[in-house]
């Protein structure tokens, strides 16, 4: 991969991608890399973000929007239609199992249960997004695995912990299998 | 009368309801149940029109229709 | 990572710079995109011994704190658009009766409510002129979440060592975003504080200037000094005079102690400029998008290069005329439809071409754009 | 297919709204129109105006002559409009932060003038609008983000207010009493003068999840459980109001009406001409 | 020479002070200063904070710290003062217009936290500083340069909105009832919270002409003859009290001050420390 | 003497000027020294039928005269300084909100609340920038009493041809001072009242411009057309909308219905520009004063000259040009520390030497003052 | 007189010199004359002002302010002593029999018993603005005396007339005898 | 105590007094006057040194000294 990867990560409000957005740049820093991590807003404050984007890379980070998306997560099928269009060439799409993707040239996709992972498997649907953050590093292998599951630890609330240790686990073992 | 009761009819518009479950909690006949976030229409035989559903959604998506 | 590496957004460096400049109140009403820092203050100030209220509106909070300066602490509040008009009258207020205090404004889209989530530049000469009346003021812009932490403690510190409100223009995507932060070493930290008066208690004369100093010491209220503060035309003991002399003396020292002081204030950064040809002044996260254009435009030989205002007023405006002389082309690019760009071209229009690229809907300008801007000319 | 209510009265296709899962306000906002209809007004004589938050999104959705305005000052624009047009039928919709912080002023002074508006508040508690943070009605001790600590602010007592600044209509419903909110509006409305109703709302978003009460479902079993009408309360032993808090119509009087005084002047003038 | 009330605590240099002759602020003025002095207080620890108006003039001219600030915002600056040094005994001097036009809402905040600020309305039921437009206290139906024919506004009691507000001291007195105002005022300081006194005033400047109410004389005579006291009020029969108003100690509850209150959360983590 | 020619004040010129051009409505709070406005207000509007309230403060005024406005009553309101800042955000809401409405600011001596009785000149760059974002603003600034009672009544003419909210800024001197005013005959005023639609009900789109129109024709409530207005930015419809587009199309064509009108909104007058060699700029109070200068100039053989502008904003940007390409000096004199001289600078600076002349100290800039300025030059 | 003429009226606040100078600037309208008044005000608006100015001429008026006048009338030492230096040369100074005129060359001063002729004569110290008015005219003749008249009966409150008639003739005959 | 009374002096600040006459209308022993719009004493001896007229002089220009 180039030295800058532009992440959206995308879905809807609630589902946490914020938070997975913020430990993915924490995870990246840990590594000695910039980072700079943006979301979009619905009316006023209210309302959760579907949209929050990340840019890792070595060099300094000026632009700190994401325009097209070397990688792109779609938790509902909205989103993925939504921001689809803007993912590069060669770019990385990953999907929830509920999502039909249309079809697109030149683009990788990934297609995994992350939302029945997480309500089935780890029984909390509130960790999709951690899962979500497994798939990724599983796909791209952006920042070392370490200092993901760190950044994850250190952002999680008390006690859930080990809850979302095991979402991440579940989450990269799905990429990885 | 209770000509009007029957001639009434339970309206769910699924497209705006938000699975708050309120509907669901207040109904005196428990006539509802939330599935996939949604509400959904569980024993229509019990259900005795008395708009309470109506009343208390958000979202005005559980309605009576041909009131009188 | 060290532990002073940090993933942070610019609302919270706003908050942590404050903290450590010494802030020790804050008071403020909710408003996006500048709520979190009240919402940050309310959660550590008590930690540090300082205090947090939020008030019935924005009128009282710019006045509640006023009323704490006045009483020795250092304080501030934060608000968008929307409030930052409500606030005017009391930040004319702070002019004149000489409080230090820190003012935050996270434009949004405006104009009146506007687009609350979104980012804009609209209130750059709301800032200088949103008071009625002559009077003095400081703003700064910072372009990142480490600059706005720095420029947080220096509009503090400004704001004591001229004694006049300081506004801290944030955008939405600078407040918002989230960038690495190094907070540095409480030792490397440059703090000032309001001179404090020397006399005896009953020869304390509030607005008195001694030799060359135009601003006069401050005392607290409660140690000793029972002195008398009011938003009228006053004499050197704070006491009200209708006399035209007075009058003069005191509007002129207000506007002096920043033009005098000019050089201290300003603060700018240079980006390529050395052999420009077209200079992009830009500031805040315009800026970012605007280092980028250039470097693309360097890329493709065109010798771009940026001016970019921290200290957005004074403007530093020798340092634009300077500019002015050297360079073919000045591209003011703003969120906006076109506000800093009268006083560039007041201070450039003679020497150069002056040309504004601005939009005002709600989205950060890119870097695209910009760049297209200076192939164009 | 929507409902007859929803499609004779609501910009439907605005619909749905921007509010929550199991925001109280559309409930009230029902309520409120079920009141109009009831009264059979004509949709061209109703005005709604309304300030900024949540609860201010109202006017929005309903099709009739709709003002949404600055934050706090709904009242303010609301005397303009019944000011120029006494026929109008003039309703505010606010929220507690919109009608008691930053627009306090102008609902004591309304209610002081005794001008014919009515204003019906969307009392969640917090500030919905920009993420929870503690109103002038958050009660003392609750959280809100910007009380992380709990809120040390008392809360006010809208209605008390009201009546102590000069509405001569006052009453308190709830998102669970609705059709007590669809009585207390048609009497506001029929009221000659200021009438102010509080109609205390769940925001499960924010007030819910800061205070731990449970989501949309719990927080509407609380106000069922612990709202009292006035009328029983008046023959419940003191035992069984303990910690509840009461409903239903609080207050009214018959007082001269602004905007009928000013025509007295005009009409003096009319005389002489 | 001057009395030594006013050497002690005036800045009489200042005087003799700009309000017109027989204005009745002076005497609400001197009475504020004596209940300073009879409770004992250092002149450092008071800080007296004012509006814009002839009322809020009155700071000017007392040898605290004093702060003469925007029109209506006096509670505003003072709530900062008081957080910033809950040593300070801070008193806001205000007019009717000052205090409960534009700055209303300010009023009513200041009360619901129960700040320990003690608030002194001068209030003359006219705008004196601007030349006697009316104000939300001018009576029904009288004159103000904004109400040639006679004012529709129905007025505010001040002391119910503050009581209603969460005022923990309310109290009414006169220029006429000088005395009182010193015992209000006194308690009122001592109480620790929020503190309202309504002085009621004479302008014969404004009130006074617009309204053929006669001279200052006249104007003070009407005080003494139509205020009553609460105390005296209980025991009188209704036709006595017909048309007169209340003066004297009217609420007075204990409850937890903002500023104790915050110095609490404070306390957590200067133990965690 | 004929019954129509009357001594008169500023501020009497201005509420009779007023209630000529059809004002129905007026909110205000007192304050000096624009207070006769609203008790001749209160003493004259129900003679007519029309309605006069006074508000709790200055906001709740601004507010109150736009809901009247969208209930179709012409509508006013009048203030000074510290209310002006006050009224800034709802100024802002009838800029976006597109509602006419004129607002007079009496100038008097600032910042704060400054020396309330005394004449001014320092809101000239607040009428301009006071509320936040980007917004459109009409202001003009009458010379003389008979002016102010004209410009009264084309402040409403623009507001409602334009439906954007009119700055009348007076200043402390005009709104004072008695003279000789001949009111005109009705039949010689001319009456501009906003458009209204001509659709069928259904089909209104309250915010719809047709054809080369840059104004949308305008409903009132009440009368059948149930439309939504709001502060937010709107679509065609009225309704919010977080459309990037929608924000650009709105936000520009708030600006443009002002831009591309300005040859009909612009007036100014010439004094003696022929054939000067310095021009003064001057407006209001301060113009009388220059034009007296220009004579004693004029008699010592300086070839001096006035440019005044009445439309102060916008400003009337190609006429200065053109004069800047004749004059040797431009000298802009007003009363206040340098506000419009930086658009004049701006605009002239590339041409001619242009040179501020300021003071603001509560008095009246003298004839003699202004001589001297000219003889320096 | 020259084709233009300042007048500065003084005294304290109260004594209606405001009133007098409208008086005086619409007389001057009746003769088909420029005049403008102005004045100026104690702190905010509140206490009479002590000063009144106008101007008349045949020609437009810019400058409205008077700087140095041409009458000066003084009530009042204090306005008196304050107001005199900007007397012009040759000025006309008109004082009550109270005030002490201190030294000054070149101006003509009249002195006349104007409070006490309304308070005693008339039997109203409210109308002593009104016998100062008939001194003025009496002294300088600057407008025609029936304009004066018809201005005065136009001002005055209802019911009033006849004591301000009174009050007029006595100051002119003060000022012709 | 008889002895505190005759100490007390009734003093007046005539530069500060405006005219008001409240004083002179609450004096309850008709001590005082108003002459060419001051306040005066006339009648001393009546004076029971009682403060009404300091308590109630708005200017502060009447006052008793030697108060204990
Ligand atoms: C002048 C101004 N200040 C602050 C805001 C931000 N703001 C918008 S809504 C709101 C509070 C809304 O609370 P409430 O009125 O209770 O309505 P809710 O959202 O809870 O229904 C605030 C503070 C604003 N829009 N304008
Ligand atoms: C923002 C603002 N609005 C209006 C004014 C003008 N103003 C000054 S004092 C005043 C009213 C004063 O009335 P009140 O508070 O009753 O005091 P009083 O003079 O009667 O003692 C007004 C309207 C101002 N200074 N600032
Ligand atoms: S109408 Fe009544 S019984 Fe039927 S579903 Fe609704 S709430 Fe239940
Ligand atoms: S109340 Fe309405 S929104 Fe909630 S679950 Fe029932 S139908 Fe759906
Ligand atoms: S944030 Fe609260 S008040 Fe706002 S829509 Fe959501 S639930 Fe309702
Ligand atoms: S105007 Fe009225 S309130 Fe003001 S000083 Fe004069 S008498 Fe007192
Ligand atoms: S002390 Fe009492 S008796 Fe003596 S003058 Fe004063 S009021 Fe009269
Ligand atoms: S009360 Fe005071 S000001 Fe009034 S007359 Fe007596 S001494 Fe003079
Ligand atoms: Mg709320
Ligand atoms: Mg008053």
């Amino acid at each position: 991969m180039s030295k800058k990867v532009e992440f959206r990560l995308s879905g809807a409000g609630g589902q946490g991608l914020i938070l997975a957005g913020i430990i993915l740049a924490e995870a990246a820093l840990r590594d000695n890399k910039n980072a700079v991590q943006t979301q979009s807003y619905g009316p006023e404050a209210r309302g959760g973000a579907s949209k929050s984007e990340v840019i890792i890379s070595d060099d300094d980070i000026n632009y700190p929007k994401v325009r097209e998306s070397d990688v792109l997560l779609a938790l509902t099928q909205a989103a993925c239609d939504k921001y689809m269009q803007n993912l590069k060439e060669n770019g990385i799409l990953i999907v929830d199992e509920n999502v039909e993707v249309k079809d697109r040239d030149n683009i990788k996709i990934y297609r995994y249960p992350i939302l029945r992972t997480a309500s089935e498997i780890i029984g909390n649907k509130m960790v999709s997004n951690i899962v979500a953050l497994g798939v990724i590093q599983g796909v791209t292998n952006i920042v070392s695995t370490d200092s993901l599951r760190e950044a994850i630890l250190e952002r999680v609330p008390r006690g859930t912990e080990e809850l979302n240790k095991k979402a991440f686990e579940e989450g990269f073992k799905l990429a990885n299998n | 009368m209770p000509t009007s009761i029957t001639n009434k009819e339970l309206i769910i518009k699924k497209d705006w309801c938000k699975g708050c479950g309120i509907c669901v909690e207040f109904c005196p006949k428990k006539v509802l149940a939330l599935k996939d976030g949604k509400v959904e229409i569980i024993n229509l035989d019990a259900c005795i029109k008395c708009g309470l559903c109506e009343l208390r959604c958000p979202d005005y998506a559980i309605f009576l229709r041909g009131e009188i | 990572m060290d532990k002073k590496v940090k993933l942070m957004q610019g609302n919270e460096a706003c908050v942590e710079g404050a903290i450590a400049a010494g802030m020790r109140f804050f008071a403020g009403y909710p408003i996006t995109p500048s709520t979190e820092i009240a919402e940050i203050s309310a959660q550590k100030l008590p930690r540090v011994g300082g205090k947090f209220i939020q008030m019935e509106d924005e009128i009282a909070s710019m006045a509640a704190i006023i009323g704490a300066s006045l009483t020795g602490l250092k304080s501030m509040t934060a608000t968008s658009g929307p409030g930052f008009s409500l606030k005017q009258e009391n930040i004319g207020y702070a002019s004149i009766a000489e409080v230090p205090c820190v003012i935050v404004n996270v434009q949004r889209g405006g104009p009146s409510t506007g687009l609350p989530t979104s980012p804009a530049q609209g209130d750059v000469m709301q800032a200088r002129w949103g008071t009625h009346g002559d009077h003095p003021i400081i703003a700064l812009t910072p372009s990142s979440v480490r600059e706005t932490f720095d420029l947080t403690i220096r509009s503090f510190n400004l704001s004591e060592k001229y004694r006049v409100p300081v506004i801290l223009l944030l955008d939405e995507v600078i407040a918002h975003m989230r960038e690495k932060i190094e907070i540095p070493n409480e030792d490397d930290i440059e703090i000032i504080n309001r001179e404090k008066p020397e006399n005896d208690i009953g020869e304390y004369r509030p607005y008195e200037t001694k030799g060359e100093r135009l601003v006069p010491p401050m005392a607290s209220y409660g140690e000793g000094y029972r002195f008398h503060v009011t938003g009228l035309i006053h004499d050197e003991t704070g006491f009200p005079s209708n006399s035209p002399i007075v009058a003069e003396k005191l509007i002129k020292r207000l506007i002096d102690k920043i033009e005098v002081n000019k050089e201290d204030i300003i603060s700018f950064e240079e980006y390529n400029l050395d052999d420009a040809e077209i200079a992009i002044v830009a500031f805040g996260s315009t800026a970012r998008s605007a280092k980028s254009a250039i470097d693309m435009a360097r890329d493709m030989g065109i010798k771009a290069g940026l001016f970019r205002p921290i200290t957005i007023w004074p403007i530093a405006d020798e340092e634009i005329d300077e500019l002015s002389k050297k360079v073919k082309t000045i591209i003011v690019v703003e969120m906006n439809l076109g506000q800093y760009v009268y006083e560039v071209e007041r201070i450039a229009g003679k020497n150069c071409n002056v040309i504004g690229f601005g939009r005002a809907n709600g989205e950060l300008i890119t870097p695209d754009e910009i760049l297209d801007k200076i192939k164009e000319v | 297919m929507v409902s007859g209510l929803i499609e004779k009265y609501f910009r439907y296709n605005r619909l749905p709204h921007i509010w929550c899962p199991g925001c109280g306000h559309g409930i009230i906002l029902r309520s409120i129109v079920k009141a109009i209809d009831e009264l059979g007004y004509n949709k061209d004589e109703i005005c709604v105006v309304s300030g900024i938050g949540c609860s201010s999104r109202a006017p929005g959705y309903l099709d009739f002559n709709t003002l949404h305005t600055t934050h706090g000052r709904a009242l303010a624009f609301a005397t303009g409009i019944k000011m120029a047009n006494p026929n109008l039928k003039v309703i505010v919709i606010t929220g507690d932060g919109d009608c008691a912080a930053i627009g306090g002023n102008h609902l004591i002074h309304a209610a002081r003038r005794n001008i014919d508006i009515t204003t019906i508040v969307f009392n969640n508690n917090i500030y919905g609008m920009t993420g929870g943070q503690y109103s002038p009605t958050t009660p003392k001790g609750e959280k809100g983000t910007t009380a992380p600590y709990g809120n040390i602010d008392k809360n006010f007592d809208l209605c008390e207010l009201a009546k102590a600044a000069g509405a001569t209509y006052v009453g308190r419903a709830t998102a669970y009493h609705a059709k007590l909110i669809t009585e207390l509006v048609k009497s506001g409305i029929q009221n000659k003068g200021f009438s102010f109703i509080e109609t205390v709302s769940v925001c499960p978003t924010y007030y819910g999840r800061k205070n731990k009460k449970g989501d949309a479902v719990n927080m509407m079993k609380f106000l069922k459980d612990n709202a009292i009408n006035i009328k029983a309360a008046k023959s419940s032993d003191a035992e069984r109001l303990n910690g509840k808090f009461l409903i239903g119509e609080f207050y009214k009087s018959i007082e001269p009406e602004y905007t009928d005084e000013y025509n007295k002047i005009i009409n003096i003038f009319q005389k002489e001409r």
